[in-house]
């Protein structure tokens, strides 16, 4: 009984799968698994430099008619999770991305403690994990332990250390003192740069005059402002967050915090910042930067309009559009689905991105983008750790 | 029987207590012997329900001592002062709803003055409930009870621990004249079996059948003290309390 | 005149209150009286709006009819109501309580005119315009609740227990303030355990016994009534001081 | 023993035992279910221990979580990890009573409020030390400690607390809690120490907290004050365990598990929607299942005795 | 004085946080979880209107507390008053109330994420320096000041000095009682919540003009105004009010004098001791 109903209902399944199969466009998919913040405290960063590029990147591959395996072109099939910024809901959706949908890669997360709380899995399982967001000063005792493991965006040592050399350069062509007044949020990395920068500038010669912490979420950065003001500073220097780099240089700009050099990290290159603050972003110093100027930047901005409908950042949203074209020319390298391969290719070759080649040594890029600056509406590299084409930093003249 | 003969369980002396301006009890003293059955009465607002708080502890003296069998309790919280031995009712029945009939009984005897455990708590509460006239009514809902009934079960489990003194804070208020015979004579029975009580009342002819001895307050002060007939008959109580034309 | 027409409460499957009809007019005093629990409260509650009644029950007030309506558009509609424990609002002064009473619209054009007429019948609430109701003894609070009612213009009164907690004294007052506030052309319906004192005031009375009404008639008639005396008013034979001490 | 808790011993035990297979089966996605099923259930079953019968709503979850976190990412190069769970579980437990003693004369909301003002308190505290003394933001826990290992850690954990629940149930404190949740006043009188039993049973749940968010820190491998403290995990907490039930001690269960998957199946088949949708699902589970899940499960159990009995009759 | 003018504008923004939480839970009993996402719910529609047609967000006040009142009014009508009715007691409601507004804040994020995006906002209105005794202050501050002194005083007078605020401080002591002197009581326990909302809702409008919020931020928001609600004692208005401005004082003289690292755990610290002393608040009178 049971067995002809089954040879009933298996005819036309083969039948439909014969169709299936003979059908040229959906010969084979690539599943792709992605999480990340869509809601929570992280999401007003995930949202602007993470989602979107996923987003285009996915895209522009299929329509190009998907990724080219030796087998023929494989759509992009994206399975994706809003982790509500909870380590324990990003967990468990890579377990699910890896044991249950059964991707073939995932998307690194969002965020330094995201990525490494889920690295276990991605070890576990043998996924390559491209690393976009995440910065630290652990990189070398982190690859060693999770061998897929790779760093992209750099480590803390390194934007600091590229600031001092930025606000050395301003100082010897005359343009600042070395007074430098240094806050920092007390989060998550706000914390490590500042830790990591006192060092660094002190050994530069620079005097920090002012060098206070304020809490995530504090409603009101007068104080901040005022204090640093009150130091009579030369230069700005704030390891901040995004609500923040907004805060601040609202203030800055109310008390007229006139300094030839003003610094605030993350979100500074959000376009939501020039944005808001048109005219007078002109000059503000920040974290990451791209050369915008290439044509492969132009193509990326304007695709990631068109697709997204809005504009990319000039720091992440390139880094993490250019993690997936790492992935990609790995797996079209390797021509399969092959994650091991995928691996072992990551670590042997070097990529061409949209950020410029991309060459992992022991597991990290070691040429990224460091400190950027808005010149005439554009948000240039001014500083790197071996990527060509920065533009020579300016003074910032006044609000 | 006169009171003077046996040993005093309860003194209390120069009891003070003030709420912000309000004096609500002032250097009140009175003695309680054990047996003794003793009316404390007055207006309403002459501060019984204070003095019945102070004695179980719910309300420190601002000044003033209140002595258990010579111990010194005026600062004690109340349970301990339960555990040395004081149970009450209240004004306004309080019962634990969420728990059977049986268990409010029991609640007070596990960790009073005489505790009890298990199986024998359980008897013991049974016993009890028999007592008071609620044998059948051990797994009732305690909402569900009437209130004579609800009287009933407090009575039973201020008894559980089997208290050195009784407080009874107008324990017959509300009751109508058959429900008051009941509980007049659930009093006299406890009285009967020598059980040492202080009723806070209302209702005179409760007073006149139950106390040996009355004090009567007015405006946080003793004006008087004695005998029901003594007190009931003296000029000041009658004017303060009763009314010209009253009794 | 208010008028009550077979008005029955369920609670559950439990009848609280079956078939009731009565009728009170202005200017007289009418008592209900029985037993804890035989749905006085009930019955008053559910003529206030504030516990819904079965569908058939009909109460309307100067030949409106306010059946089932909510509190607010009874009272409105021109009946007040003192519930137990007096319904004041104890963090509020006395005369933000009064003002409050006023609330409603028919009222509030009248509202300086009762103001004179409550505290001519309550002196002591004018001294004490400013102080807040919790802070007042008991006595004091139940007549900031009857002048809260009396503010709100009602052609009925209707008050729960208010003698409950009282001390003779007090009780006295209140009733003696409930004829004056008859004198002023307000109809009263009462729901009392003092069925003595209740009786000497009021003109018609209700026997309620097992949530109905087993008998009515005037206060007069009934104080002799040997059934209510031996409910009520206590029995004879032993306890041959109740009914004439029970003050 | 009465003779309907020697029934239920069997079963139970044998839930237990069979949970305890999960990760010899499926070392993956189920597996991390599981874990945070046995996590809630261990932190909501706790919780209960106190607020069920006091009826105090604590929001101080997250500040016993993170500290047991911390414990073992502050100390795992100095100490051995078992040893580093205990002493979690001390500093709970010494924090437990600090809170208890001080919120002795608070009730209701502000009790409420207050244990949260303190969880925050504590996160920031632990911001500004780590900012001002240490050298990163975040502390990394890089141990061997595998996913299945967690797991039955957690589920020994778990045993241990609904030991512990049944036994509190049927000793004195646990009478004791349940006069305190009826009628404070009365407890005293009653001769209870009530401010002894309420911290007692603080103590233990707070305590039991900073366990499992020791037990947790292995897992996450990377701890920071905004994760480890998270509100969110206090209101989870709560909100769980109310939408279970509080008056039994296996109400919580019911309340993580169908909500633990609940939330999942949400988030897998509407990652846009997701908060979204569990906004929409809570408030239809807060106004269909109005006395929790318990109370569900025992108006449909009384329906069926009663529907039985007049059977019979 | 520095610290005197900026604990003053903080201050004032706490007051424009917390005052509709405190009629929202003081009068109409419901501790609303979902407050924070209202006051960014506020934000947005001034962005909103700021962006697409240049409306001051001063003007779009106008439109955005009303719009919020008659929302609020319906999410009063249709999801708390159920929970209000089927309630056997105060206990139950509390809970009850928790856990929906709890489950609404959730709903709340994902709308706005549906519709705005997740991403961080920010406009510049009124970014203009302000000079006062020397030292120069946001105007938008200042603005969002004068609104919240506006909100703070009317609110006060109508409060204490109106037949109509008369009625809601009845309800909100004796709800009871309340519908024994005719007042509507349903209808009151709605107006207090509409209006609470749309004072939330405005707060949010003001303080957009000069913080950066994201449809995920509320929670913080809840979080301070819970704090600073309970710490001023539930039930008086003029008592949140008091100690909105306490903590604006505390935070700017910590941050100022201290460090600024502490700011937050000052903040929670004085509460904590407040409720020490004081445990129903600064002026919370008897629990009834």
């Amino acid at each position: 009984m049971l067995k002809s109903k089954f040879r009933k209902l298996l005819i036309p399944a083969l039948a439909i799968g014969a169709i299936l199969m003979a059908n040229p466009a959906a010969s084979e998919t690539i599943k792709i698994g992605a999480v990340a913040p869509k809601t929570g405290p992280l999401a007003g960063g995930s949202t602007v430099t993470h989602w979107p590029s996923i987003q285009l990147w996915v895209n522009q591959v299929n329509a190009q008619g998907g990724l080219k395996l030796k087998s023929g072109p494989a759509k992009i099939e994206l399975i994706e999770y809003d982790d509500r910024t909870n380590p324990g809901e990003t967990i468990k959706a890579v377990q699910r991305l890896a044991t249950q949908d059964k991707v073939d890669f995932i998307i690194a997360p969002y965020g330094t403690g995201f990525n490494l709380a889920t690295a276990p899995i991605f070890a576990k399982y043998g996924y390559p994990q491209i690393t976009t967001t995440a910065i630290t000063d652990k990189i070398p005792e982190l690859t060693k332990r999770y061998p897929n493991i790779f760093f992209t965006l750099g480590d803390t040592t390194a934007f600091t250390k590229s600031v001092a050399e930025i606000l050395s350069k301003m100082r010897d062509d005359g343009t600042i003192g070395n007074r430098v007044a240094m806050v920092n949020v007390a989060d998550a990395f706000g914390i490590e740069l500042a830790n990591a920068a006192r060092p660094i500038f002190k050994s530069a010669g620079f005097e920090i005059v002012y060098d206070k912490s304020y809490p995530l979420g504090t409603q009101d950065l007068s104080p901040v402002v005022k204090g640093a003001k009150a130091s009579n500073p030369d230069a700005f220097v704030a390891w901040s967050y995004p609500p923040d780099t907004f805060g601040l240089t609202a203030l800055a700009k109310i008390e007229n915090l006139n300094v030839k050099a003003f610094y605030t990290a993350v979100a500074t290159a959000f376009p939501a910042y020039q944005a808001k603050f048109q005219s007078a972003a002109e000059g503000v110093l920040g974290a990451g930067g791209v050369n915008p100027d290439t044509p492969e930047m132009m193509a990326f901005i304007k695709a990631h309009n068109e697709v997204t409908g809005k504009a990319p950042d000039y720091w992440a949203s390139p880094v993490v559009y250019a993690s997936l074209q790492v992935l990609q020319q790995a797996i079209e390298g390797v021509g399969n689905k092959d994650r091991a391969a995928v691996s072992a290719f990551l670590k042997e070759n070097s990529f061409d991105t949209v950020i410029g080649p991309i060459k992992f040594n022991n597991q990290n890029n070691e040429a990224f983008w460091t400190v950027g600056q808005w010149q005439n509406g554009k948000f240039y590299g001014v500083s790197s750790t071996g990527r060509p084409g920065a533009k020579p930093v300016k003074a910032k003249s006044g609000w | 029987m006169s009171s003077s003969t046996r040993k005093n369980i309860l003194r209390i002396r120069d009891a003070v207590k003030n709420f912000g301006g309000l004096v609500a009890v002032s250097k009140l003293s009175f003695d309680l012997a054990e047996h003794e059955v003793l009316g404390l009465i007055g207006p309403n607002g002459s501060g019984k329900t204070t003095m019945m708080n102070m004695i179980s502890g719910v309300s420190k003296l601002s000044s003033g001592r209140i002595y258990l069998n010579g111990e010194d309790i005026s600062g004690s919280s109340s349970h301990l002062i339960a555990r040395k031995g004081v149970a009450r009712t209240y004004q306004l029945v309080r019962m634990l709803p969420t728990l059977s009939v049986l268990e409010n009984v029991a609640a007070g005897g596990a960790f009073g003055f005489s505790r009890r455990w298990g199986s024998d708590l359980e008897e013991y509460s049974r016993t009890l409930l028999k007592r008071v006239g609620l044998a059948e009514m051990e797994n009732t809902a305690v909402d569900a009870l009437t209130y004579i009934d609800q009287k009933r079960l407090e009575l039973a489990r201020a008894l559980a621990s089997d208290p050195k003194i009784l407080l009874l804070d107008e324990w017959l208020a509300g009751l109508n004249l058959t429900e008051l015979e009941i509980g007049i004579s659930l009093i006299k029975e406890l009285r009967k079996e020598g059980r040492t009580i202080i009723i806070v009342e209302h209702v005179m002819d409760a007073i006149r059948s139950l106390c040996d001895r009355c004090v009567v307050m007015n405006s946080g002060m003793k004006i008087a003290e004695g005998t029901p007939s003594e007190v009931l008959a003296d000029a000041e109580v009658i004017r303060a309390y009763l009314g010209d034309s009253g009794a | 005149m208010l008028e009550i027409k077979n008005l029955s409460v369920f609670y559950g499957r439990h009848r609280a209150a079956e078939d009731l009809s009565i009728t009170v007019s202005q200017g007289e005093i009418v008592v209900i009286l029985g037993a804890n629990g035989a749905g006085k409260s009930t019955f008053l509650r559910a003529i206030a709006g504030i516990t819904p009644y079965a569908r058939g029950g009909f109460v309307s007030i100067e030949g409106n009819d306010i059946s089932h309506l909510p509190p607010h558009e009874i009272v409105e509609a021109g009946i007040a109501f003192v519930p137990e424990g007096r319904g004041i609002f104890s963090d509020l002064t006395v005369k933000e309580n009064l003002a409050l009473g006023a609330n409603p619209l028919r009222a509030r054009k009248k509202q300086s005119e009762n103001l004179k007429r409550v505290l001519k019948l309550f002196p002591k609430l004018a001294e004490r315009k400013g102080q807040i109701v919790r802070t007042m003894s008991g006595g004091e609070q139940q007549m900031v609740a009857i002048g809260r009612a009396i503010m709100s213009s009602p052609y009925i009164l209707m008050l729960d227990e208010p003698s409950l907690g009282l001390s003779p004294l007090l009780c006295k007052e209140v009733f003696q303030n409930l004829m004056k506030v008859r004198e002023a052309g307000l109809g009263i319906l009462l729901v009392e355990q003092n069925a003595k004192q209740s009786l000497a005031i009021a003109d018609r009375a209700y026997l309620l016994e097992n949530s109905r009404i087993i008998k009515e008639d005037l206060a007069s008639i009934l104080v002799d009534d040997p059934a209510v005396q031996k409910a009520y008013l206590g029995g004879n034979g032993d306890e041959t001081g109740f009914k004439e001490k029970l003050v | 023993m009465t003779k309907r808790e020697k029934r239920s011993i069997i079963p139970v035990f044998l839930i237990f035992a069979s949970a305890a297979l999960i990760p010899l089966v499926d070392t993956g996605y189920w597996l991390s279910i599981s874990i945070s099923v046995v996590m809630y259930t261990v932190l909501a079953t706790s919780w209960t221990l106190f607020s069920g019968p006091t009826h105090y709503i604590s929001l101080a979850t997250a500040a016993f979580f993170g500290i047991g976190m911390y414990t073992v990412a502050g100390g795992l190069e100095l100490l051995p990890f078992p040893f580093l769970v205990f002493l979690a579980g001390i500093i709970g437990a010494i924090l437990a009573a600090v809170i208890g003693l001080a919120t002795l004369r608070l009730s209701g909301v502000y009790f409420v409020i207050f244990t949260l003002g303190l969880a925050e308190f504590i996160r920031q505290i632990f911001t500004w030390v780590q900012t001002t003394m240490g050298t990163s933001s975040g502390l990394y826990v890089l141990t061997d400690i595998t996913e299945s290992i967690i797991f039955w850690e957690l589920l020994a954990l778990a045993m241990l607390v609904f030991g512990l629940g049944w036994w509190i149930g049927r000793s004195r404190l646990g009478f004791a809690l349940r006069i305190i949740g009826n009628d404070e006043i009365v407890a005293a009188h009653c001769g209870i120490n009530t401010a002894r039993a309420k911290i007692v049973l603080f103590i233990v749940s707070g305590s039991i907290a900073s366990v499992t968010g020791a037990l947790l820190s292995p897992r996450w491998t990377y701890v920071e004050p905004g994760i480890a403290f998270s509100p969110m995990i206090s209101f989870q907490v709560v909100i769980m365990a109310l939408l279970g039930g509080t008056h039994r001690l296996w109400g919580p269960l019911l309340g993580v598990i169908p909500f633990t998957l609940l939330w999942d199946v949400i988030s897998t088949f509407f990652p846009n929607q997701t908060t979204l949708l569990l906004g929409i699902s809570f408030l239809l589970i807060v106004y269909l299942i109005p006395n929790g899940i318990v109370g569900l499960v025992e108006k449909i159990y009384s329906n069926w005795i009663s529907g039985n009995r007049e059977q019979f009759n | 004085m520095d610290i005197v003018v900026i604990g003053l504008l903080l201050g004032g923004t706490y007051a424009l946080i917390a005052i509709g939480l405190q009629l929202q839970y003081g009068v109409a009993r419901i501790m609303n979880l979902a407050n924070g996402e209202l006051l960014v719910a506020g934000s947005f529609g001034a962005f909103w209107f700021f962006s697409s047609a240049q409306l001051s967000p001063l003007l779009s006040l106008f439109i955005v507390t009303p719009l919020a009142f008659v929302f609020n009014w319906l999410i009063y009508q249709y999801l708390i008053r159920p929970l209000v009715r089927r309630a056997k007691n105060r206990g139950q409601l509390e809970v009850d109330s928790i856990l929906a507004t709890f489950g609404l804040s959730f709903i709340f994020v994902g709308l706005m994420t549906a519709i705005f995006g997740g991403e961080y906002f920010s406009y510049s209105y009124l970014e203009q320096p302000f000079n006062l005794l020397n030292q120069s202050y946001g105007l938008n501050r200042i603005a969002a000041f004068l609104v919240s002194v506006v909100f703070c005083v009317a609110l006060y007078i109508w409060i204490n000095r109106t037949q109509t605020g008369l009625t809601l401080r009845a309800v909100a002591v004796a709800p009871e009682s309340a519908g024994l002197v005719g007042i509507n009581v349903p209808n009151t326990l709605a107006l207090a919540f509409a209006l609470g909302g749309a004072v939330t809702a405005a707060g949010g409008a003001s303080l957009s003009m000069f913080l950066t919020f994201d449809a995920s931020v509320g929670v913080i928001f809840t979080m301070k105004a819970l704090i600073i609600v309970i710490m001023g004692g539930v039930r008086a208005i003029n008592g949140v009010i008091i100690s909105a401005f306490i903590l604006g004082f505390v935070e700017t003289a910590v941050a100022t004098l201290i460090d600024p690292g502490l700011t937050l755990a000052a903040a929670y610290l004085l509460f904590i001791f407040i409720l020490l002393f004081k445990p129903q608040g600064l002026f919370g009178g008897h629990a009834s």
